[in-house]
């Protein structure tokens, strides 16, 4: 044998190496699989019961004189600005807050200030929203918002629904906006602050600007957040079982994820209309459909930031 | 060289052509002391054998400046390759140039010594020719260097031998008439002929000089290593 | 190969905290520094330093990692007011100015030191609002577009970017990049401009282009550049501080100035032997 | 459980159904649970509303579906094709009682023609009681009630059961459908309220507005006295408040009967819940009934539906 | 250009340099952004103070372990949360045993072996967007998968309504979460330390055993023992999976029949509760929160206390 | 200053995509490589690289950013292979074997040649368990312990961690955690030593340490190393190989290998006028 | 240097020794050549004068190889301060060491031509004296050299006086005995003198340039730049 020939067969390797590694990547692959089946499953399940729905009630249905599902009244833009209604009063809520918390914490709070603050804000971050809804319905409703409106609010009311969901999505546009203000290199900073601009010219000019894909990325997730906000709504709004078509917000409303637990709750056998089960699931569908292009658009904006830096 | 080369390095590219041409200058000063010289010797004017002593001062000083910035620009550039050929023979080029002023000015000493030479006509004719060759030879290795001209080591080393051959015309010259003139003028004479011979050869070491810097190896057997016969 | 040290024994250690400073000019420098050391929390990084800078030259600070190469420049603009555990002694003057007076606002000091930092960092905006970024936070007042364009014609830049002006900075290749950080430094008409390792993250081609613009530039701005590189030193300053870092039993490592002098002496025949070991790489 | 000390299989007992009788339910559940020998019995016990349940009893989910109302015929139907068959029995009385905040006092009494303009389905985008006063002046131009109008000037906000529930149906065929008939509109309560099938809900719904407006079984009220206070109705003789005893009687007009209904095809797998219905139509029973606060039958009521159950009887036996 | 500064005088520079007037827009900028820490920290802390305010007759009457160890009741006096609470941890430990294998292992496949195809990167932007699923709609999916297609497994004798249905939709619910958060901490291994492995001749796999898990292990363990706490806090889902708060009793089922029969969890229990007019009620809802937010402090300090325990070990 | 070009005109193109190799030789090379290219994805990085790479020398890649010396570098251990869009032509033969040919095995390849990166890579782990993790996943079976040691001793390490083995690695410098990566690269006792710029973020003292070493281990290791420091290069290296990048007129660039010389050839006397233009400095 | 310098740049340091120590080996050879001549002179031994010539072959080969190492380490090592001092001035060191060598071989030549010398005693002792104080000059330049003593420069420029003045004696002898000896023996016989004048210069040249190694600068009106006198 050659030391070529020699060097050749120690080149080749072990077999038994190989088909072990092999192995190995199957069983990782197979967990991945695993994830991809759940997409497809909740595809699926959406789409059947939905399909029945939309194949039955028909798209003229959809505008109605508000969402009744038990008696056969499907007006979906009742759902959809009792949605917004709630999404938005939220984000006038966290969207300044949370900006002005993240650009505070990366920006101006001192290393040690820092440290001791933002664990306190992620704590806001780790409420569950049964506990905000709470907090909304016995707190807030009444010993905020109740003095101020008198009787023109409801006892359940969408504003303080959407206050709630707000303070839950304090946390998430603070901590998106303020990764993304750090992920702004120090390098900027300083050629700013070289440049002789002060602490807010360089915040509002440079670190700002920079991180703006991010900071409309923390914007869109917090919104998607709002709009899947389940009981916060549930608890605080009332979790009716309808509602005519309204944009008042002091009074009772709908949202698509509290008619969802409404219709929903405790059973899954509902009676009424024949087809008010599955417009559990159309809604479902179309609530999975305005998250999924939140998210989509958000991953663009998340992505942008990461390509720069 | 082909390419454009942009801004990039320009100012350390200039500094070397600055230095070629100061180096050219100053040959060019020595070069001239050379003629002053020649001029000197025929003419026996003690006048400028005078000023070629003078002018050898500028000379020196100009060589210790100029040896000086090769020596910085090596120190603050690191040049590789042609850069440090250039540099590095510009060190030695420098050398063979002040030492080829040094010649001329040894050549006026010896005029200044003796009050001038009362020579034959044959001896001044062969005397003359001799340095004008000699002066012609180290002009034109002066050009090889101005024009980085590779191939003129050859050439300059062929009429180097014109200018060796005269100086054997010269010596017999004064052999056969070392009785009339006496053994001094004898012997100072030979060491023109010597000086003015070194002077050649310094010239056609410049041309090989210029070839090493061009061509990165010194013509076969060079003359700078060549035995001073 | 050991040459042997022809300075009387009692030369080389003459040399105290402050260094021998074979520069010193006569003229008025631009910078004054004194007796300056500076501390982060209680870590004394450099010490007793005192330097001049002179007008329209490049000075060119060199030394080891650590050193404080950096932490000094930073005090010419009041950087180092930035880091929080930061605090400087002695005395910076600036055209006779101390900058670390009570009255001083390192704002201003700012926009008077342009800056040029390690990594090109140009804003993620356009090439134009890159430059015209620091003249606006300062309320320009005069005509923008006349000043980004001599702004960028001094950096050299001007012929590669006339074209593109609202193009994004980031889309410019890295020496690109840093000459356009050297127009947005300059497009405050500042009188110094300090450079920490601008090279350092270019590569050989677009290191010799800054360079030659250092060289341009050093006509009307006084230059300060702080350089891993020794060449670089060699090639493009004046006059070359060298630093060192004096390791103290505890492990203390205090930074401090050890020569400085016009660059032609210190590569070719510095004072100091721990100069001449550091530049010819003989170094513990 | 394969490791339990006795290795007695577990019997679940699953009971949906009325809201309204959960509460008896549950009660019964604990005590029976709070019993050692029961503890291979698993229950659990929620309400959906009656109508819910029945979709799934009749689906064979559940083993007893509570309910505030009799089984309609197309559930029974619904059931006897599924194989399911339901044993009625009656566990109480409830006052179905209209609710207002405790801090009302502009109204004390409503007939049912005042319910149903101020509720019936021609009473949708009603905001203030007064809306209600053009509807209630027709209503008893054409005599049927509504005699205490005009109302206040005050918003109404309504919070009351929804279509799953047996006390919403209550309330229709009681109170609305009568009206509803002679108008010839829908017998169906306005849209525009805040449904809910939690009773708790609709009393916390009540009490969070002064002017409000709502329906509950009895035991809800009773138990939220400081929340909400009942109205008397009117139902043709006078106003009458819901008590003990005007229940009982059914003086109270809108007086309704709560049932269980048991599956007997199940009875013969899980022993343990013939226990289970013996245990609740003993005095166990009858403790939850007033522990909830509903009103118990009498004696021989009491014993004719024990009778009932005992002889297994399917289908719809009351009315 | 800059001939001013240059030529002028000291005192000119002096007073060039000098502080001219005090930023006023700078110091109320700072002010506004202060402002709204104090607002969302005052919000946390109301919070707190407002629930452990409405909870105090609860200790006071009752006692953390009365609270636990009581059953569920419509009665406010007698009533617990017990199921709830053991509901709670069960569903913690079937999410866990779930969405942790599968998370891990995924995270491992996509970051580690799949090589960068549109498949790849299609099923990478498919988690990303499970993860901004509404939690309400992995509910539907219990509902429609656990509870309704494979009821007969998951609680052949409560309708599929059992927690293994409930610990399943979880655990699914949590599952993008794991893998983000893992994928995350996997990314954030230096590509060098893979090279520097692969380099001295290490397969796939002994690169990831020996050193892209130690190093990702703290990254790991927080990031999956967080999502822990966000399926812990879940109530949405549970409800169409059917957790229910009315009473319920196991009896003295087996463990897997415990598994397979119906259940109930904390923040399920909470939002049944909150709704109940009592005043009972108010307060007990309170206790329960309190409970739950210790858990979920617990969690937290879990997560915490691992991720310094694997930070030690990798460095040293 | 120009230099004319001594260099007949058609001698300057006759370089075609095959450079000029000044420094083959005739002994039994290590490497073999012929006509390599490769290509990323539709983009072709390097193209028609023919070089040949000889036992117990130094051959340093030199050339500007782009050219493709890493990636020609990363053909040798076959590490192109973790890049999914690599693919490579030609052959490279490694003591006669194709090591692209269809059995080989590229983990085994790489037990046979150390690799030392740009930035030093230690893993987060202690000294010791550095060094032991090749022989480890390798199955070595003799002492473990002895074994450290010797790749520690031969990477001019273990004076200065012998009594701190199992300290975290990273608790080293920078350049003593280059070293640290060169004794992990050796400890699994390959014969040849592939280094990608490996001083490149160390400073001039911890880069002249590297270079030492590398001259050392030169005796018993064949090396290849991949510097942009064309003073690395003349240096350390044995022979030279200076790489450059065509831009067609689509933008495309593709690296070539210009010249292959001696080192001493390369910076004296390079034969082609690209190479000297580069290494002094004049380039485009 | 003072503080130890540990490994780094060892090889770099060492090569640089190694350069130093070659030269000087270098300058061994020449200096052996020159003794060499001088006894071939003194006792016109024509095998010892072919000898030196042959000897020169080597020291040309030695030369051109050191040379170029020189060359080489300046384009590898990047030098700067001292060491570049010493490379630079190593080239010029080398160039005289060659000179030197070359003007044994010349004397060599001369003895060949004219096959043997015929000199009174006192020429021969003038001779004998002058050669051994050139060829003594040359070895303690390279003493010099060997130890970089920067302080040789003076010593050695105060002891080349001497052998000026030797060569002076030695001119006057030929030219008092020019009669007798033949004009073309008196000029080969002043040939000599120039050359072991000039070998004393070089050895003269090579302390100065280490005073440039060392110091860095060459001592006042230094030898190199002297009008060859
Ligand atoms: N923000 C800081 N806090 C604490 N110490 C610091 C800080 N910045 C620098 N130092 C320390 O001060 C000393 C000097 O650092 P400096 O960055 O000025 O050195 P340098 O000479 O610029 O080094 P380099 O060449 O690595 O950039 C070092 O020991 C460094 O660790
Ligand atoms: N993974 C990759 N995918 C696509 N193109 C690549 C990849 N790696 C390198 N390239 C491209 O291949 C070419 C050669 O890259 P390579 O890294 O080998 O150059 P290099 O000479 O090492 O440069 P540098 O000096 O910057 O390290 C470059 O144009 C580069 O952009
Ligand atoms: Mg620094
Ligand atoms: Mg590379
Ligand atoms: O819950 P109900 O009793 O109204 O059906």
């Amino acid at each position: 044998m050659t030391t070529r020939d020699q060097i050749a067969t120690a080149l080749a390797g072990d077999r038994s190496r190989r088909s072990r590694e092999r192995r190995i990547r199957r069983v990782f692959f197979g967990a991945a699989a695993a994830s991809v089946l759940i997409s497809i499953a909740i595809v699926v399940s959406l789409f059947g019961e939905a399909w029945t729905f939309i194949s039955n009630v028909g798209f003229p249905q959809l505008a109605d004189i508000g969402w009744f599902p038990r008696r056969g009244f499907y007006d979906i833009r009742t759902l959809l600005v009792g949605t917004l209604l709630v999404a938005g009063i939220a984000m006038l809520v966290a969207g300044p807050l949370g900006m002005g918390v993240a650009i505070y914490l990366s920006e101006y709070a001192a290393p040690r200030t820092r440290r001791i603050l933002k664990p306190a804000v992620e704590l806001l971050a780790g409420i569950p929203s049964v506990v905000l809804g709470y907090f909304a319905l016995t707190f807030i409703s009444p010993e905020v918002l109740r003095p101020i409106f008198g009787e023109d609010l409801d006892g359940f009311n969408l504003l303080a629904a959407g206050l709630g969901v707000g303070i839950l999505t304090i946390p998430l546009v603070a901590s998106v906006t303020e990764d993304s203000l750090r992920a702004v290199p120090l390098a900027l900073r300083e050629a700013s602050y070289g440049l002789g601009a002060t602490r807010m010219s360089t915040s509002i000019r440079v670190v700002i600007p920079a991180a703006v894909s991010g900071i409309v990325a923390s914007m869109i997730i917090a919104f998607s957040r709002a709009i899947g906000e389940t009981m916060v709504v549930a608890i605080a709004a009332g979790a009716t079982g309808g509602s005519l078509f309204t944009v008042d917000p002091l009074g009772g409303g709908q949202t698509m994820t509290a008619a969802m637990a409404s219709l929903a709750i405790g059973s899954d056998r509902v009676r009424g209309d024949d087809y008010a089960f599955q417009s559990l699931f159309f809604i479902g569908l179309v609530l999975f459909l305005m998250t999924l292009v939140l998210n989509i658009l958000a991953e663009r904006f998340v992505r942008r930031v990461r390509e720069r830096y | 060289m082909q390419h454009p080369h942009d801004e990039t390095r320009h100012r350390y590219s200039e500094s070397l052509d600055a230095t070629l041409r100061s180096t050219v200058e100053l040959g060019a000063l020595v070069l001239e002391n050379v003629r002053r010289t020649t001029e000197a010797l025929l003419e026996n004017r003690l006048d400028l054998a005078h000023q070629v002593i003078e002018a050898d001062d500028e000379i020196d000083e100009k060589y210790a400046a100029l040896e000086h910035r090769v020596f910085e620009v090596m120190a603050r550039q690191q040049p590789v390759a042609g850069d440090l050929r250039f540099l590095v023979a510009m060190t030695r080029i420098l050398y063979e140039i002040e030492r080829s002023g040094d010649l001329a000015v040894n050549c006026a000493k010896g005029l200044i010594r003796r009050e001038g030479y009362s020579l034959s006509a044959n001896v001044q004719s062969l005397l003359a020719r001799m340095s004008r060759k000699a002066a012609d030879l180290f002009s034109r290795g002066l050009d090889a260097l101005a024009d980085l001209d590779a191939e003129a080591g050859a050439r300059l080393d062929e009429a180097d031998d014109a200018v060796d051959d005269l100086v054997g015309e010269l010596y017999s010259a004064i052999a056969q008439r070392s009785g009339d003139m006496g053994f001094d003028l004898a012997v100072e004479l030979s060491r023109v002929g010597r000086y003015m011979e070194r002077i050649a050869d310094h010239a056609v070491n410049i041309a090989e000089h210029v070839t090493f810097i061009v061509t990165g190896s010194f013509p076969e057997e060079p003359a700078a290593t060549k035995d001073e016969g | 190969m050991t040459i042997p040290d022809p300075r009387p024994e009692t030369r080389r250690f003459e040399v105290g905290h402050s260094a021998s400073i074979g520069a010193s000019k006569s003229a008025e420098p631009v910078f004054d520094i004194d007796d300056l050391s500076v501390t982060y929390g209680d870590f004394r990084a450099v010490e007793g330093i005192t330097l001049d800078i002179q007008p329209s030259e490049i000075t060119a600070f060199i030394g080891p990692s650590g050193c404080g190469k950096t932490t000094v420049l930073r005090c010419f603009n009041r950087m180092n007011d930035l880091i929080e555990s930061a605090s400087v002694e002695g005395s910076i003057r600036y055209h006779g100015v101390n900058l670390y007076g009570p009255r001083i606002d390192p704002v201003e000091v700012r926009r008077r030191m342009g800056m040029v930092f390690q990594k090109p960092n140009p804003f993620p905006k356009s090439i134009y609002d890159n430059i015209a970024f620091g003249p606006r936070v300062a309320g320009h007042k005069g005509n923008l577009d006349d000043l980004v364009e001599e702004s960028l014609t001094r950096a050299a830049l001007w012929d590669e970017v006339s074209g593109k002006l609202a193009e994004p900075a980031l889309a410019l290749s890295g020496g690109q990049q840093q000459r356009l950080c050297i127009a947005r430094a300059i497009a405050t008409s500042p009188d110094v401009v300090l450079m920490d390792e601008p090279c350092s993250a270019l590569d050989p081609i677009a290191t010799l282009k800054i360079e030659e613009l250092m060289l341009e530039l050093k006509k009307d701005y006084t230059i300060v550049i702080v350089t891993h590189n020794m060449q670089q030193a060699a090639r493009v300053s004046d006059r070359t501080a060298f630093f060192t870092v004096d390791v103290r039993a505890e492990g203390v490592r205090t930074g401090r100035l050890v020569e400085f002098d016009d660059t032609g002496v210190i590569f070719t025949n510095p004072r100091e032997q721990s100069t001449e070991d550091y530049i010819t790489g003989r170094f513990g | 459980g394969d490791d339990d000390g006795d290795g007695e299989a577990i019997t679940r007992i699953a009971i949906s159904g009325s809201s309204t009788v959960e509460p008896i339910s549950a009660r019964v559940a604990q005590a029976f649970h709070d019993i050692p020998a029961n503890s291979s019995v698993a229950i659990a016990v929620d309400g959906p509303g009656t109508s819910d349940g029945f979709v799934l009893f009749c689906n064979g989910e559940t083993d007893i579906s509570d309910a505030s109302r009799a089984i309609k015929q197309a559930e029974l139907d619904t059931c006897l094709a599924n194989g399911v068959e339901p044993i009625e029995i009656k566990v109480a009385i409830d006052g179905l009682s209209v609710i207002t905040s405790v801090n009302n006092d502009m109204v004390s009494c409503l007939d049912f023609g005042d319910l149903y303009a101020l509720l019936g389905s021609e009473s949708v985008g009603f905001d203030t009681w007064s809306d209600a006063d053009t509807l209630a002046a027709e209503l008893a131009a054409d005599g049927l009630g509504a005699s205490h109008a005009p109302y206040p000037n005050v918003t109404l906000v309504i919070t009351a059961p929804g279509e799953e529930s047996g006390t919403f149906d209550s309330f229709i065929e009681i109170v609305l459908a009568g009206i509803a008939g002679e108008r010839g509109t829908e017998p169906e309560p306005r849209l525009d309220y805040q449904a809910s099938p939690n009773d708790d809900v609709i009393i916390d719904g009540v009490a969070r507005n002064g002017t409000s407006l709502g329906w509950v079984g009895y035991a809800f009220y009773i138990n939220n006295t400081g929340a909400v206070k009942a109205l008397e109705v009117d139902g043709g003789e006078g106003c009458v408040a819901p008590t003990p005893e005007t229940i009982a009687s059914f003086d109270y007009p809108i007086a309704r009967p709560l049932y269980i209904y048991v599956n007997k095809a199940r009875l013969d797998a899980k022993p343990r819940l013939v226990d289970f219905v013996d245990f609740y139509l003993g005095g166990a029973g009858l403790v939850a009934v007033d522990g909830a606060g509903y009103v118990r039958l009498t004696a021989e009521e009491q014993a004719s539906w024990k009778a009932n159950w005992e002889s297994r009887t399917v289908g719809k036996v009351d009315g | 250009m800059n001939a001013s500064a240059i030529s002028a005088a000291p005192e000119a520079v002096g007073r060039a340099l000098s502080q001219h007037r005090r930023d006023v827009r700078g110091s109320l900028f700072r002010v506004v952004l202060l402002g709204s820490l104090l607002v969302a920290i005052g919000i946390l802390v109301t919070l707190m103070v407002d629930i452990v305010a409405r909870s105090l007759p609860v200790w006071g009457d009752r006692g953390v372990v009365d609270l636990i160890s009581t059953e569920i009741s419509a009665d406010p006096a007698r009533a617990g949360i017990w199921q709830a609470f053991y509901g709670s941890l069960i569903l913690m430990v079937f999410t866990a045993a779930i969405a942790f294998p599968l998370g891990i292992g995924a995270a491992i496949y996509l970051e580690e072996y799949a090589r960068d195809t549109r498949t790849t990167r299609i099923i990478n932007a498919n988690i990303r967007n499970l993860a901004g699923v509404p939690s309400i709609v992995y509910g539907l999916l219990g509902l429609a998968i656990f509870v309704k297609l494979l009821g007969g497994l998951t609680g052949p004798s409560v309708e599929g309504r059992s927690i293994i249905s409930g610990g399943l939709t979880l655990g699914i619910l949590v599952l993008p979460i794991v893998i983000i958060t893992t994928a995350e901490a996997l990314r954030a291994v230096p590509s060098s330390i893979r090279e520097g492995a692969i380099g001295v001749g290490a397969t796939p796999w002994q690169t990831i055993r020996h050193h892209v898990l130690p190093i990702a292990a703290p990254g790991i363990f927080t990031g999956t023992i967080l999502s822990l706490g966000r399926a812990f806090g879940e109530a949405a889902p549970l409800l169409l999976v059917g957790g229910i708060t009315t009473f319920f009793s196991t009896g003295d089922a087996g463990f897997i029949e415990v598994l397979q029969g119906r259940f109930s969890a904390m923040p399920v229990l909470v939002f049944s509760w909150a709704r109940l007019p009592q005043a009972e009620f108010k307060a007990l809802t309170a206790a329960l929160i309190v409970i739950m937010l210790i858990v979920l402090l617990l969690i937290n300090a879990t997560a915490i206390y691992l991720r310094n325990r694997f930070e030690k070990g990798v460095t040293s």
